[in-house]
């Protein structure tokens, strides 16, 4: 059989449209930045100085570092809505721990495990009882929302003086820490996400978990690892928030599932599963976030700035959505 | 200096109706000062994290002067220590951060008192079970006290009340902030406590919510409500006076005056020598009233 | 030689069913269609070839509505289609068209009543008349010798059963034009013959019938004549009992077939899996055998015979009542699925689509997914080890794809089951159980997967291999067992496999 | 061919299961819901006073006329995550309505057909764009709870005396229109889904849409109705918090979206679509309701209540899977 034959048996356009519509959400994403750049710098007083956009890198990190867990929860067709209670519920126990002189990054870890631990209760609910993860994780939601606010009567917990934790919200080199720490998990989720079985094996759950079980996946494991994964990023965020604000919080993070959620979304993975990119959710991070903060020093209405925000998540998955299309239609012509 | 533009900041804690009052407030405020004003506004939602995130973007945003109703004492004082440090005076309404960090950090704080807030309820309540001659009456409390104002103010109603009827009783406290988780919490409370004799609304929904599931339930005369914040519709129903019977108010409009003149005084590098500002916590108890409140405020912003 | 029934075909005279003018039909990056003309005439049967991917589902869709041709008018009993989405279909449905689709198209948790009158329920003042359909649903089922309560759910159903009930589907009401695109492929011989047998009933009754299948055998049964597609062209259209089967397939591929040989066998010693008294109610009751080392050990039998059950029971995705597993001489107790991957067992199911691949992936992931370590370094995939190893299966399965990443999901159905079973290779597995490698693929296909079968067993490696296509039996297997009413009943050996004899083992006794 | 070996070949547990795995979710649901009645009534002081069970009703209205609509929309695969702010937002639309002067009458029919306009917005670029309706009802939620605020300023928009609107709120016979209104919605909804082509093209649709669109059905159109009908219902849910409340409110209905799908899923309706009855949410509605009214009868803390519902709605899904998949395993034995 001659090379020939290969090639022209081939639906030749199949492989270059798969790299086509992966570069036009990715494009779409970056041009949408590009004008939002624009516009803010144009209209919004004190967007481009230095400290506005190390603001910017220091909230993306609040959405980043749960996103990336999301994304991979996302392609291998879960969900996980319990972000936000999960934050506030590790910066509560991390507060009691150190109160109780726990060793600081003896508490970190403990709030890792314990983050970790949380999460793969949806983790096994899904993957060993069949309870879908949105359930699973809407359960958890709500019982850590619950029992953050039930231990801290809705008070901050506060730590004192802790030089540890002081640092991490320290800037280095004007960088604060929460976005160094976002950039490197990018970079290792990134890498997961393309380069270790694990990572091709969560795309592979996500296009077909029942294939991915009788090629030898082992697909219930790596779901528990997976929500294991983002109960202990949630952790992170959660020791981060604790640095920023100097104590445990039961009502901070509030919400921010959805911001999560619709960052990996409009980041371009589908909520079907088995496609998307990090890069991608790194873009949706960007947008999401330079849209809260411009629209915070443009001085809109709070109330309008939600009305903005629901119509820009829609707007940036439909244009999406038709760039992919059209990029497929150019293709086909 | 008096007629430069003004940038100011404002962070509201979360959608309530009062703050609509304080946004007024501030505007007015800075047409009495003959100055024209930019207020960069936002709502914290309740949330710390998303108030330390304003925070730094209203420092970036280059305002004069930050007016705050900071989310809690000691969760907000990072973002408002940021803000000091970078030169922009703070300025606390309604709520604030612990003495010590407000001696460091806060410019001024118009204060309208929770615990007074409370405390004036708690007294007007006493009087009102004195005169009807109960001693014993068991109320139950329709809270907000996921914010912490909430829970001093219980505090203060508690005492009052306590220091003139001992023998009442707080015989069950739920949440209910806003209006329709309020009516249905209300109405429950009612079927397990069917003898109730007063409900304490924490904030104006919880105070509204409370009155309805009276009247829904068939209890006027019964069970009066007691409670915190007027609205318009709060005032009528204290103007019918047959369920509300004294409300007690901190006017969003008149706070959020004081706390822009505040504001001016510390660009202007005159701030108060004494950080708190009182403002008057204003009890309703009659009526008259009420009808008074909604003459005055016939646009219906506190 | 052949005859071209061409004149005919040309023939304006009316009386067309249904007729496709210069329909070209482009999905990005294929002509699917290129220029095709096509007619039909009442009562006639009307078989459709061509390789996987030759555009004959894609003709279909242009004859049903479902989709539009970019150029080209589509007519049907004369009046051509307008519109588009589901009024287009809806117009196609009114004029008679009825069509068995190749995918699954019923509705797993509905009835099976339900399913017959999908989105045309009877109604009685706009209230569905379930006693009505019900019965209705009941006649139409028992004219294919069907027996199913009509309230049954689908998702109970075996995929041929499901089969069956879309065919009984598109009897219903007054078709004109019955379209049934591999209606045979999920079915064992037995059950095809029934399927047979009402197409004849159909066409007798008048009905144009188009019929789409990779089984020569079919098509000599039923259809006169027989349009062959290539590369989205219609090539030509023959008479069916005038050409040789040679012949057809040469129109087919446009170059000579390779003919595969019979199985020279030879004695082999080394007893690799030994299957001793396996029972699983209610399909299994005692099944016993033994596979030796570089075996192909064929299985045959009814639809719902259980051979898919015993694979499963063996590979340990399905558990057994009682019986022992032997893998080299030992007793494997309960086999759990990862372990007997891990003693070197493959599985190929028979739902390609369903279970077998990852179509948004690329063949190389669809292909290493078996074996992650063997192309990773130090825990991290290395694309030049990725790549190695895909090029090596593409090339020793000669699998038909433009790159190694190529999305598997836009390859044919026969490479599609290449890299299925390739993942085996890769992974290094000595035992495979292939549960109809075979469906829906086309002749050339077939033929190299009975090569490459050969071949794995060449090596050494030993091979189940359970298909409901008997005549492929004898060119594939070293030795045919038949399942029937739970056991093994029959032993053929190569080269004794006498497909005649194979077939009345599987129906002995009914 | 004999019809013998018809029968023969027939999964024979088949048909007899799927009888006893509806059954086992509904009769599990329902021994859940004895369970409470017995635990509360002996625990919970008012439990049993008639007008705690009419509470217990009028609130289940909140959840049920919307949770109705939502066991369409998610067995026909989709989701709302948009209704809390539509209700809200529907209440204020209404209050000003009213205040402009609108014959009440009138003012109801519009509220109305603004939810069912708004609802279809989503539908529409669920059916026509292909966004996904997570998304878009994602975008609807922020924007409708902005809107509502912004236009208020987050205060009550009080409508004064208006007879027919207490009406609506005034016990007939001692039950509440509210739940009247429900009960009838409930017997419309459960009429539709099941006997009529609409109701059976929402479960194929769910099931099989490639199939449903075969067949004819027109599944777009029939995705934007149900959006649609979901607006309708936030109306009519809107309609009558205005009338329990006296006034419109921006704030109102927080989270009811989360009531809704929780109570949909308790029911035993699948979040992966195709599956799902109105019976098993009308009992799920009541599951929710229940622990709602029993919980803050018993005085617990209101943060442990959150723990306590998350909790359940995980349990019940649980034991819901596992009593069918028990069920379908001992109908095989
Ligand atoms: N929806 C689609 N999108 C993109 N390409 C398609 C689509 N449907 C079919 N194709 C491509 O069009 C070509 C013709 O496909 P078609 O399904 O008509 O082949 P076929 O002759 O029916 O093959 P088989 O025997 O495997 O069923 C193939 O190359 C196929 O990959
Ligand atoms: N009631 C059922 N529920 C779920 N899956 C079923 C059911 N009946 C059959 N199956 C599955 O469908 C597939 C094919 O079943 P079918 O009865 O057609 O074949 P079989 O019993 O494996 O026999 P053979 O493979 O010999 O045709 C198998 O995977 C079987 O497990
Ligand atoms: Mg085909
Ligand atoms: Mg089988």
């Amino acid at each position: 059989m001659s090379n020939d034959q290969a090639v022209r048996t081939v639906p030749s356009g199949a492989p270059r449209r798969r790299g086509f519509s992966q570069h036009m959400n990715e494009i779409s994403l970056f041009v949408a930045i590009v004008v939002l750049y624009v516009v803010f710098t144009t209209t919004a007083n004190g967007f481009m100085s230095f400290n506005n956009q190390i603001n910017i890198l220091r909230d993306a990190a609040t959405i980043g570092i749960a996103a990336w867990a999301a994304t991979l929860i996302i392609i291998s067709g879960e969900i996980d809505v319990s972000v936000g209670p999960m934050v506030a519920f590790i910066s509560v126990a991390l507060a009691y721990l150190l109160q109780w002189g726990v060793p600081t990054p003896l508490a970190f870890v403990l709030a890792i495990i314990i983050g970790a631990a949380l999460g793969s209760i949806a983790g096994i609910l899904r993957a060993y009882f069949d309870v879908p993860s949105f359930v699973g994780t809407l359960g958890l939601w709500s019982a850590l929302r619950g029992t953050a606010l039930f231990m801290t009567d809705a008070l901050p917990v506060s730590i004192g003086r802790n030089d540890i934790v002081d640092m991490l919200d320290r800037p280095v080199l004007g960088v604060p820490p929460a976005a160094i720490i976002m950039l490197i998990l990018f970079a290792v989720f990134a890498f997961v996400s393309r380069k270790t079985a694990f990572g091709r094996s969560v795309y592979a759950i996500g296009g077909n978990p029942q294939a991915a079980f009788l090629s030898g996946i082992n697909v219930a494991r790596i779901r528990v690892q997976l929500f294991a994964i983002a109960g202990a990023m949630a952790a992170v965020s959660g020791i981060l928030l604790l640095s920023r604000l100097g104590s445990g919080n039961a009502t901070a993070a509030s919400g921010l599932e959805f911001d999560v959620i619709a960052a990996v979304v409009v980041g371009g993975t589908a909520l079907s599963g088995g496609r998307g990119s990090m890069l991608g959710t790194l873009l949706g991070v960007l947008v999401i976030t330079l849209i809260g903060n411009g629209l915070v020093l443009l001085g809109i209405n709070p109330f309008f700035q939600q009305v903005v925000r629901g119509l820009i998540i829609v707007v940036a998955v439909l244009a999406n959505i038709q760039a992919i299309k059209r990029g497929a239609a150019r293709n086909k012509g | 200096a008096q007629d430069k533009d003004l940038k100011v900041g404002a962070i509201y804690m979360d959608a309530q109706g009062f703050y609509a009052g304080v946004r007024k407030g501030i505007q007015d405020g800075a047409k009495d000062a003959g100055r024209k004003l930019e207020v960069i506004e936002t709502n914290a939602q309740g949330d710390v994290s998303k108030e330390s995130s304003f925070i730094d973007s209203l420092i970036s945003a280059g305002v004069q002067a930050i007016i705050v109703s900071p989310v809690s004492a000691d969760g907000s004082f990072r973002a408002i220590r940021r803000a000091h440090d970078a030169g922009i005076p703070v300025v606390c309404y309604n709520t604030c951060l612990s003495e010590n960090d407000m001696k460091d950090y806060v410019s001024a704080y118009a204060v309208g008192d929770p615990y007074q807030f409370g405390h004036k309820l708690g007294d007007a309540a006493a009087d009102y079970f004195l005169a009807e001659k109960k001693d014993a009456p068991t109320i139950a409390v329709l809270n907000c006290e996921f914010v912490e104002v909430c829970v001093t103010r219980r505090k203060g109603f508690e005492e009052a009340l306590f220091a003139k009827v001992p023998n009442a009783k707080i015989v069950d406290n739920q949440e209910g902030a806003t209006l329709d988780k309020a009516v249905s919490v209300a109405s429950t409370m009612l079927s397990s406590h069917p003898d109730l004799d007063a409900f304490f609304g924490e904030a104006g929904g919880a105070t509204l919510g409370a009155a309805r599931a009276v009247k829904s339930q068939g209890r006027v005369g019964k069970t009066v409500v007691f409670g915190g914040d007027m609205t318009t519709e709060i005032a009528q129903e204290l103007a019918d006076f047959s369920v509300i019977k004294a409300v007690v108010d901190i006017s969003g409009q008149g706070l959020g005056k004081l706390a822009l003149t505040q504001a001016i005084n510390s660009i202007d590098g005159k701030p108060p020598a004494d950080i708190k500002v009182a403002y008057d916590i204003d009890l309703y108890k009659s009526a008259e009233d009420g009808k008074g409140w909604l003459e005055a405020h016939a646009d219906g912003i506190p | 030689m052949i005859q071209s029934a061409n004149a005919r075909q040309n023939d304006p005279v009316g009386g067309a069913i249904a007729a496709l003018e210069g329909c070209t039909k482009r999905y990005p990056g294929v002509l699917a269609l290129d220029n095709a003309s096509f007619r039909v005439a009442p009562g006639e049967v009307r078989a459709l070839l061509g390789k996987n991917g030759a555009g004959k589902s894609t003709l279909i869709r242009m004859l049903t509505g479902a989709e539009v041709p970019d150029s080209g008018t589509v007519s049907i009993d004369g009046v051509a289609l307008s519109g588009s989405g589901s009024a287009r279909a809806q117009e196609a449905f009114v004029r008679g068209v009825r069509v068995v689709y190749q995918e699954l198209s019923l509705v797993p948790g509905m009835s099976i009543a339900e399913n017959l009158f999908l989105g045309r329920w009877p109604r009685r003042a706009g209230i569905l008349d379930y006693a009505g359909m019900e019965a209705e649903a009941r006649d139409a089922m028992q004219r294919l010798g069907l027996d199913m309560p009509p309230s049954d759910p689908v998702a109970g159903l075996s995929p041929a059963e499901r089969q069956l009930v879309e065919i009984a589907r598109v009897l219903l009401g007054k078709p004109k034009l019955v379209i049934l695109d591999e209606p045979t492929s999920s079915l064992a011989a037995a059950e095809a013959e029934k399927v047979m047998a009402a197409v004849k009933r159909i066409a007798a009754d008048g009905i144009a019938v188009i019929y789409i299948s990779h089984r020569m055998n079919e098509i000599r049964q039923i259809a006169r004549s027989a349009t062959v597609m290539r590369d989205g062209r219609i090539i030509d259209t023959v008479d069916v009992a005038g050409a040789d089967t040679r012949e057809i397939v040469r129109l087919m591929l446009g170059s000579e077939a390779a003919q595969a040989a019979a199985v020279e066998t030879k004695a082999r010693d080394k007893v690799v899996l030994d299957i001793s008294g396996l029972a699983l109610a209610p399909k299994l009751a005692c099944v016993s055998f033994q596979l030796r080392q570089g075996e192909v050990l064929g299985i045959a039998g009814l639809l719902g015979a259980g051979r898919t059950e015993l694979l499963q029971a063996i590979m340990g995705v399905r558990a057994y009542d009682s019986g022992t597993i032997c893998v080299d001489g030992t007793d494997i107790r309960r086999p759990g699925y990862r372990a007997m991957l891990n003693r070197g067992f493959g599985y190929t199911p028979e739902s390609r689509k369903e279970e077998g691949i990852v179509p948004l992936l690329g063949v190389d992931e669809n292909t290493v997914a078996t074996d992650f370590a063997a192309v990773s370094r130090r825990g991290i995939l290395s694309a030049r080890r990725i790549a190695e190893a895909t090029r090596d299966v593409i090339a020793r399965l000669h699998v038909k794809t433009a790159a190694t990443d190529t999305p598997i999901g836009t390859l044919s159905g026969g490479n599609q089951q290449k890299v299925v079973i390739g993942r085996w290779v890769h992974a290094g597995s000595r035992v495979l159980l292939l549960d109809e490698p075979t469906r829906g693929v086309d002749v050339e296909a077939k033929a190299q997967i009975y090569a490459i079968i050969r071949q794995l067993a060449a090596e050494g490696r030993s091979v189940i291999f359970v298909s409901s296509e008997i005549e492929e039996l004898p060119l594939v297997c070293d030795r045919v067992l038949v399942l029937r009413e739970g056991r093994l009943m029959e032993e053929f050996k190569s080269p004794n496999i006498d497909q005649d004899a194979v077939m009345a083992a599987c129906i002995a006794g009914h």
